[in-house]
């Protein structure tokens, strides 16, 4: 447990303004060679060295990143939490990761201002309510919070839906997870840095990583462009860029790499108190704590490493954010920015071993990345230190879809290409 | 939504019929070179004449290369 | 005899200043498919891309490498594959001084006088349908919209004139 | 009174006086006014409170860079917020009020919180409130979220219009400053089609904040030509928001209107923003920015009604200060710099500017407007002052040029970040690319646009006139030092951000840009830096002691300024969020008592009211009528597709998994298409109308997939075949004619034809004509009854249904809709949409036997992969409810009788109806091991309403099994 944040620090450190406050976490210079290495700063990465340190007792690990840590997609996404997952290998691993949430704060003595607002999901058709029904009796089956609520219920809950004629999509109901919220994201990259930091974890920043050494077809280092670094566990986090970085070791994944928009409004006094998404199109949104609407929807639907979307998808998400909530028509667009994230065919992710030995790979997260950074960093650490999967994530294989053990969790079938 | 659709790796040889084991139509449909520069790759002009065309695109700057080969 | 019913009613009517939109039902619409070279040689036109062709009152549409869209009376064809679509296109008339501002808040295509003069034709998407656009005179288009999609597009378009 | 209005000058309509209200105090203004000006005029130079230490602000600047003058505007409910007051044209009867303050702008109660900013610094949030329970910032949450925001709103939608359009054009210049307008002059008439897009509702720029009359000569001569010009638009208040691929500019104009133009070439010239100085107290009401001083004399006729006082560390303020002082102002300068240009000091003399060199302002003094300032430096005196002009340099505004990749870079001669390696296509002029003298901006102007018209393959016509000015002194400039420990030196003035956060961020290892912005949410706020974002660089260089160059800028979005998300919706509103799909029995479903419930886009008939007044009610009779009588359907909505071609029969054996090749002319056979994984895509009836002609049909749901993907394989990868594949879904509408009497009506529909049995058998086809129409008749059956599809061109489809219902009447026939379709089907045990998830594999759907194993097909492979062929996989099965009163719901999760209620269960149920011939609730449903259990007793739990029901497994084909019916 990380150690040296609360309101007396904050007072003491007004009351005597001439001692600075201490560094978040270490930069040290890299050493020649680690027990493990951690390739990504990231959420999942720094999670990874974090549970490596704290779990498994590994002193000597490095997390190398090639550019500042967070730089990538946890800094860079809608921030939301949940763990309404119904397939088999789902449900669990993200059940754990929400567990986690809950006491993320303290344990890390970081505040990441973990808010269980709760997420509703609008339903739009009495089918689409009989595969909310599906998805909420599994999450009650295995111990998740959820409930369905019909048509009146929801709008005592959300008033500001569009439950007018003049809706295209009528509203029937919605499911409902009240444990669901959202994290300031940030605060994660910082939290997991500073607490593996505290345990000596050495956080490498502006070092890419450039080649994978192997010997035969075992892993022993990398290439940087701050020099060789040795190491017999090598684990990948870099989520967008995972083929790139994989191909360096030989690997070719089920992974593209494509650009998922967000959008941010200007802050205004609170008026949407949970997260919001939508059963007729991919649309979510939710009101940060400084006032702003974070939303977001599809992907634009074709491979791209730019990090910037197209107008007409960011129109279209505009138009599903005016559809179901039309009071946003008056809210002004702040901001809008594009991640990059890894699309794997089935939709799942990827923490396991892979064909090369002491290689280990976490990837493929497409729109689930960001809730899923402390259990993926606690399963990818076990993974890394026993070289075995962990059962939470002993769905996640890289064979699984040579094997036909598909993770289809939305149901839209292979769509990589199909969008 | 767009007028266009993407569909995918232009330069992934497709088994013939009947032809190729697991191994082959896993690698085919289930991997993907996925670079970070020129990809040639299918896209089809779904609410246009229905052709499906190669293009040719960086895929680290979304600069058009021409027609795909 | 079988009532006929055309996708607007046929006396669907818009009229507002600059601009007029009217169903221009009643056309004969067959698509001629086949490898390229026989089809362009059994209906005997080049049809080039993006310009009609009119042959004895007949307008040819080339739509792809091996598509031809032809308004008006059958062909006789031995080897490409006829189509009828007759039924499946609703045509919406459009005309007056508006009508290129219309179409220029409806798709991103150059309408200006100079890249869309009469004769050409073009497919893009309208409210995001699939439509054929076709320029029958300086100030007169034709919109080939999708049956099932007719009465939307119609609407579509009304609002668009409204907020010129 | 800090400014006053002259009675002369000015950009304004004297004796068009405008009404508006602030706070709901009644206040007048003049047309020309922006809101800020006009209060300027009225003397309110207090507008609103601080995002976080709720402390005094003023208006700081004249455009675009406002941090501070934001204003909610409109009545309750659906006001505006955050609109930015310096470029808000004045308009009569405007409604503004102040932000973020309560109980009063004047006395805002939530200002104690600088008695804590202290303990309210950087990152103060990150490291307190983790309480000891689990979900402790639940309790704090609430309190923080109220505080935050800055306007407040309604839930109402919005009354304005908002319309969309698209335009082309060879070149779009960015900006009407003078370079803008000097490109724009070398362009006309060349026979390129140019737009220019200029934000403010005047065009000129920078020149509108100028006294030089031959500048507003030239200015005035320029737009003379360019309004004669053809094929060259002028826009006022268009902002370009958005750059995107493809030269894909996004401009919104006037609020109402958003324009996606493509061009061919851009000319950036977005000109420059001027930096404020960071001292002590910098943020107190009555502070400007020099430049805005010089717009609101010369352009709004408001002079400093005392003494003003300009603080600079550059050249450009002395024409400020020059300008204020030939107005009649008394202006003194306090230059940071020591090495001052001579002829400056001599200019500032005659004029009796009073200058002095090498001191910086220590700090100033005030309660809510400022009263005086202290020098630092060698004076160290107290000047009293009603205005303090401050100029820490200029910004060149890189937005636009950075949005599609291009990184900026630091220019250390002009000490500035300019536009980095520029796209194909894109230039650069004026101020936007460091060359801040109007003489170099029309230079560069009319050099770009020769390049352009050189990438154009034009030829430049003519070298256009240059007004007479006086060459541009190079603008020296001092990279500011500013203290980094005192307590109120703003950087980011909207969000708080003081000079002590960026060090303390620097302490705590927060020293990337990226890192220190996110720490302390440094132009984070609704102006996105453009006054703060360089000054904080250069602090954090200076902490670091790195060149500037090094330390980097953060990314740069759209849109440019805050855009309303109704206007880039535009007209998607309502019903027009969507097209919507209508069969051609549409109309005479609404006018015979259909209700209709959305399929996709579709709209399809789900009961009809002579049935029952709800679904329920309704589908009973309706299945009723079916299974004793006979029922007519709409299934036009059918994706139905016409394959063509000599290897069509070769073509359709590949896609389906079943054989074609073989089937007779005249026969329909039932077809599973799998995916190139081997996992279900769709189903559907497909019938040889030729040798070489197939009509084939999938579901409603999964048309638009199939028909794109038939193309891709024929196009992309079997271009060898010869197939065309036309899609005919709008061009034949279909009924479907179902129950023991329907050939009885048939008969009498077609009484020419021969439909006996043994001339139309299960699964045929037959062609007729009825009155010259064309008719197919396909004998197939989704019921499960004897069963006819009829289908006709759309033209002749409702005159069709309307003559089979009159020729069917006598023997009872009505129409029935999709809920009594869908129950049909389940008690037949077909599958559909509900069971079609993408997962199945063939077998799951009990269709294994349809694969064939004497040809290939898409997705055979991969079909056979390991886990796909498992015996435990979940497979369809029947289910009948065992306890009669209870009720059975579609999403219940299936157990053995033995297990324990809990985890994933062994399957679920995808689709229930009662059964009419059964008596009894039935459904559909996936267990594990299908039909291997069948007899068995199973659970069905659904949590949800904590229910459990008895289930047995048993044939999903709960009525006639053997299809006596069906060949009846």
């Amino acid at each position: 447990m990380a150690r040296g944040y609360s309101i007396f620090s904050i007072l003491k450190h007004a009351l005597r303004p001439k001692q600075p406050w201490p560094e978040a976490w270490a930069k040290p210079e890299p050493k020649s060679s680690y027990d493990a290495i951690v390739i990504g700063g990231g959420g999942h990465g720094l999670a990874t060295a974090y549970y490596l340190a704290k779990n498994h007792g590994l002193k000597n690990i490095a997390v190398l990143e090639k550019g500042h840590i967070g730089s990538g997609n946890v800094g860079r996404n809608t921030t939301i939490i949940r763990s309404n997952y119904m397939l088999g290998a789902n449900t669990a691993f993200f059940e754990k990761s929400l567990k986690m949430w809950e006491g993320l704060s303290h344990e890390l003595d970081f505040n990441c201002m973990v808010s269980h607002r709760g997420q509703i999901t609008v339903g739009i058709s009495p089918t689409q309510m009989d595969s909310f029904a599906r998805r909420g009796n599994i999450m009650r089956l295995n111990g998740i919070d959820a409930e369905l609520l019909d048509r009146q219920e929801l709008e005592k809950e959300l008033p500001y839906l569009d439950y007018s004629k003049s809706a295209r999509y009528p509203i029937w109901g919605a499911l409902h997870q009240p444990r669901a919220g959202t994290v300031r994201h940030d605060a994660v990259a910082w939290g997991y840095a500073r607490a593996a930091s505290q345990l000596g974890v050495h956080i490498i920043e502006n070092c890419e990583v450039t080649g994978i050494l192997k010997a035969d077809n075992t892993v022993t280092g990398v290439e940087t462009t701050r020099g060789r670094i040795l190491s017999d566990k090598v684990g990948i986090a870099v989520a967008g860029h995972t083929s790139h970085v994989a191909k360096m070791a030989g690997l070719r994944l089920p992974v593209e790499s494509h650009v998922l928009q967000a959008f941010v409004t200007e802050p205004v006094k609170p008026m949407v108190h949970h997260v919001v998404s939508w059963g007729a199109e991919l649309f979510y949104l939710s009101q940060s704590d400084k006032g702003g609407m974070v939303f977001g929807g599809h992907i634009d639907g074709f491979n791209t490493y730019t990090q910037r979307g197209q107008f007409f998808k960011a129109k279209e998400v505009m138009e599903c954010a005016v559809a179901l909530m039309p009071f946003m028509s008056r809210m002004r667009l702040l901001r809008a920015w594009g991640g990059l994230v890894d699309m794997t065919p089935d939709g799942s992710p990827f923490i396991c071993t892979t064909p090369i030995d002491g290689l280990y790979l976490n990837g493929g997260w497409c729109y689930q990345g960001f809730k899923a950074t402390p259990a993926s960093g606690f399963t990818f650490a076990h993974t890394m230190a026993k070289n075995e999967a962990h059962h939470l994530s002993a769905g996640f294989a890289l064979d699984r879809l040579m094997k036909g053990k598909e993770l289809d969790e939305h149901g839209v079938g292979n769509w990589t290409y199909k969008q | 939504m767009s007028e266009f659709r993407y569909g995918g790796d232009a330069t992934k040889k497709r088994p013939g019929p009947g032809a190729g084991g697991l191994k082959v139509w896993h690698e085919y449909v289930f991997t993907f070179d996925n670079p970070k520069g020129p990809h040639e790759e299918f896209w089809q002009h779904t609410l246009g004449c229905r052709q499906w065309f190669k293009l040719k695109r960086n895929t680290a700057t979304n600069e058009i290369l021409g027609g795909g080969a | 005899m079988l009532d006929q019913h055309s996708p607007l009613g046929g006396d669907a009517r818009f009229e507002t200043t600059g601009l007029t939109m009217r169903e221009a039902g009643g056309f004969m619409l067959i698509q001629y498919s086949g490898p390229e070279r026989v089809l362009l040689r059994e209906l005997s036109v080049e049809a080039a891309f993006g310009k009609n062709e009119k042959s004895e009152g007949r307008t040819f549409f080339r739509i792809n490498s091996a598509q031809i869209w032809v308004i008006g009376k059958e062909l006789e064809t031995r080897h490409s594959s006829i189509t009828n679509l007759s039924s499946s296109r609703c045509r919406i008339a459009l005309f007056g001084e508006k009508a290129r501002a219309v179409l220029q808040v409806c798709a991103a295509v150059d309408f200006s006088r100079a890249s869309f003069a009469t004769g050409a034709y073009v497919m893009t998407g309208i409210h995001h349908t699939p439509v054929l656009v076709h320029c029958t005179g300086p100030e007169s288009f034709h919109i080939y919209a999708m049956r099932s999609f007719a009465l939307s597009v119609w609407e579509w378009l009304i609002d668009a004139a409204s907020g010129l | 009174m800090s400014f006053r209005r002259l009675t002369s000058g000015g950009r304004l309509d004297r004796d068009k006086s405008v009404k508006f209200r602030f706070n709901g105090k009644r206040l007048k203004g003049l047309s020309g006014d922006t809101l800020a000006s006009a209060l300027l005029a009225n003397d309110r130079l207090l507008v609103g409170r601080s995002f976080k230490y709720h402390r005094p602000r003023g208006i700081v600047g004249a455009g675009v860079e406002e941090p501070n003058a934001l204003f909610t505007i409109g009545k309750d409910g659906t006001e505006q917020v955050n609109v930015i007051g310096t470029c808000l044209e004045l308009t009569e009867n405007l409604r503004a009020k102040s932000q973020n303050a309560w109980p009063a702008l004047s006395f805002d109660l939530r200002a104690v919180n600088q008695l804590f900013a202290p303990i309210f610094g950087a990152g103060f949030y990150y490291k307190t409130f983790m309480g000891p329970r689990l979900k402790s910032w639940m309790f704090y949450e609430p309190h923080i979220r109220h505080a935050a925001g800055l306007g407040k709103t309604g839930t109402q939608g919005t009354a304005a219009r908002h319309n969309t359009r698209n335009a082309f054009s060879d070149v779009l210049i960015i900006g009407s400053g003078p370079a803008g307008l000097a490109a724009a002059l070398a362009l006309a008439g060349t026979g390129v089609s140019v737009t220019l897009a200029e934000q403010d509702f005047e065009l000129g720029g920078s020149i509108l904040s100028s006294q030089n009359e031959n500048l507003l000569a030239w200015r005035e001569a320029t737009l003379a030509t360019l309004n004669r010009a053809e094929n060259l638009r002028l826009l006022t208040r268009a902002t370009v928001q958005g750059l995107f691929d493809g030269n894909q500019a996004i401009i919104a104009i006037g609020g109402t209107m958003v324009e996606s133009l493509r061009a061919r070439t851009i000319i950036f010239a977005t000109g420059a923003v001027e930096r404020p100085l960071v001292f002590d107290d910098n943020d107190l009401p009555g502070v400007m920015l020099a430049s805005a001083l010089r717009t609101y004399a010369n352009r709004f006729a408001l002079l400093p009604s005392k003494r003003c006082i300009i603080a600079t560390n550059n050249d450009s303020a002395y024409e400020t200060a020059f300008d204020l002082v030939t107005l009649g102002a008394t202006v003194m300068i306090a230059d940071e710099r020591n090495g001052i240009a001579g002829e400056l000091l001599a200019k500032s003399a005659s004029l009796g500017v009073v200058v002095f060199a090498g001191s910086s302002i220590a700090a100033v003094a005030g309660k809510r407007r400022i009263e005086a300032v202290m020098l630092g430096g060698p004076h160290h005196v107290r000047l009293s002052c009603d205005l303090l002009g401050m100029s820490g340099g200029w910004s060149p505004l890189v937005h636009l040029t950075s949005q599609v990749g291009s990184k900026p870079q630091f220019n250390p001669s002009v000490q500035a970040f300019v536009p980095g390696p520029l796209a194909t296509g894109h230039y650069v002029a004026g101020a936007c690319n460091g060359s801040f003298g109007t003489l170099a901006a029309i230079n560069t102007g009319q050099a770009q646009a020769s390049a352009v018209l050189a990438a154009l393959g034009k030829k430049a016509i003519n070298k256009t006139d240059v007004p007479p000015l006086e060459a541009d002194r190079g603008l020296a400039i001092l990279p500011s030092v500013s203290p980094s420990k005192s307590r109120f030196a703003f950087v980011d003035f909207q969000n708080d951000v003081t000079a002590k956060d960026i060090a303390q961020a620097r302490d705590e290892g927060y020293t990337n840009i990226e890192h220190l912005k996110r720490y302390t949410t440094l132009g984070m706020g609704t102006d996105q830096g453009k006054t703060s974002n360089i000054n904080a660089l250069a602090m954090l260089a200076n902490l670091r002691d790195v060149p500037i160059s090094q330390v980097g800028t953060t990314t740069f979005r759209p849109p440019f300024t805050p855009l309303t998300v109704g206007a880039i919706v535009g007209r998607s509103l309502g019903q027009h969020f969507r097209p919507t799909r209508r069969s051609p029995l549409h109309d005479w479903h609404e006018q015979n008592g259909a209700t209709m419930i959305d399929a996709g886009l579709w709209k399809r008939a789900w009961y009809y009211n002579w049935a029952g007044k709800t679904p329920h009610e309704a589908y009973l009779k309706e299945m009723e009528l079916v299974r004793h009588n006979v029922g007519l359907s709409d299934v036009s909505t059918l994706g139905k597709i016409d394959v063509q071609g000599k290897d069509a029969a070769e073509f359709l054996n590949r896609v389906y998994v079943n054989g074609f090749a073989k089937l007779a002319v005249g026969r329909a056979r039932y077809g599973v298409m799998l995916n190139d994984d081997g996992l279900v895509l769709d189903d559907g009836t497909t019938s040889r109308i030729s040798e070489t002609k197939f009509y084939m049909t999938t579901t409603t749901a999964q048309a638009g997939e199939v028909m794109s993907w038939l193309e891709y394989l024929l196009q992309c990868h079997w271009p060898d075949l010869d197939v065309h594949v036309t899609s005919l879904t709008d061009e034949w509408g279909g009924m479907a004619l179902s129950g023991p009497n329907a050939r009885q009506v048939l008969e009498r529909a077609f009484p020419e034809e021969d439909l006996s049995d043994s001339a139309l058998p299960y699964m045929a086809v037959k062609d007729i004509e009825y009155e010259k129409v064309p008719i197919r008749i396909l004998r197939l059956s989704f019921s499960g009854e004897l069963g006819y599809e009829i289908h006709c061109p759309a033209n002749f489809t409702q005159g069709l249904w309307e003559h089979v219902l009159k020729m069917g009447a006598s023997a009872g026939l009505k129409p029935y809709g999709l809920e009594a379709l869908a129950s049909l089907r389940i008690e037949k045990g077909h599958v559909a949409g509900l069971e079609l998830d993408h997962r199945n594999s063939l077998d799951d759907l009990g269709l294994g036997k349809m694969a064939s194993s004497k040809k290939s097909f898409v997705g055979d492979t991969l079909r056979m992969r390991e886990d796909m062929m498992a015996p435990e996989r979940w497979s369809l099965v029947g289910l009948e409810l065992l306890e009669p009163g209870k009720k059975l719901r579609g999403g219940a999760i299936l157990f053995a009788a033995k297990d324990e209620i809990k985890g994933h269960g062994r399957g679920y149920i995808t689709s229930v109806t009662w059964s009419t011939d059964l008596q009894i609730y039935v459904a559909l449903g996936l267990y594990q091991g299908g039909l291997a259990h069948e007899n068995e007793e199973i659970i069905a739990a659904f949590p949800l309403k904590n229910e459990k029901v008895r289930l047995r497994i048993v044939s999903p084909h709960f009525i006639d099994r053997e299809g006596t019916r069906l060949n009846a």
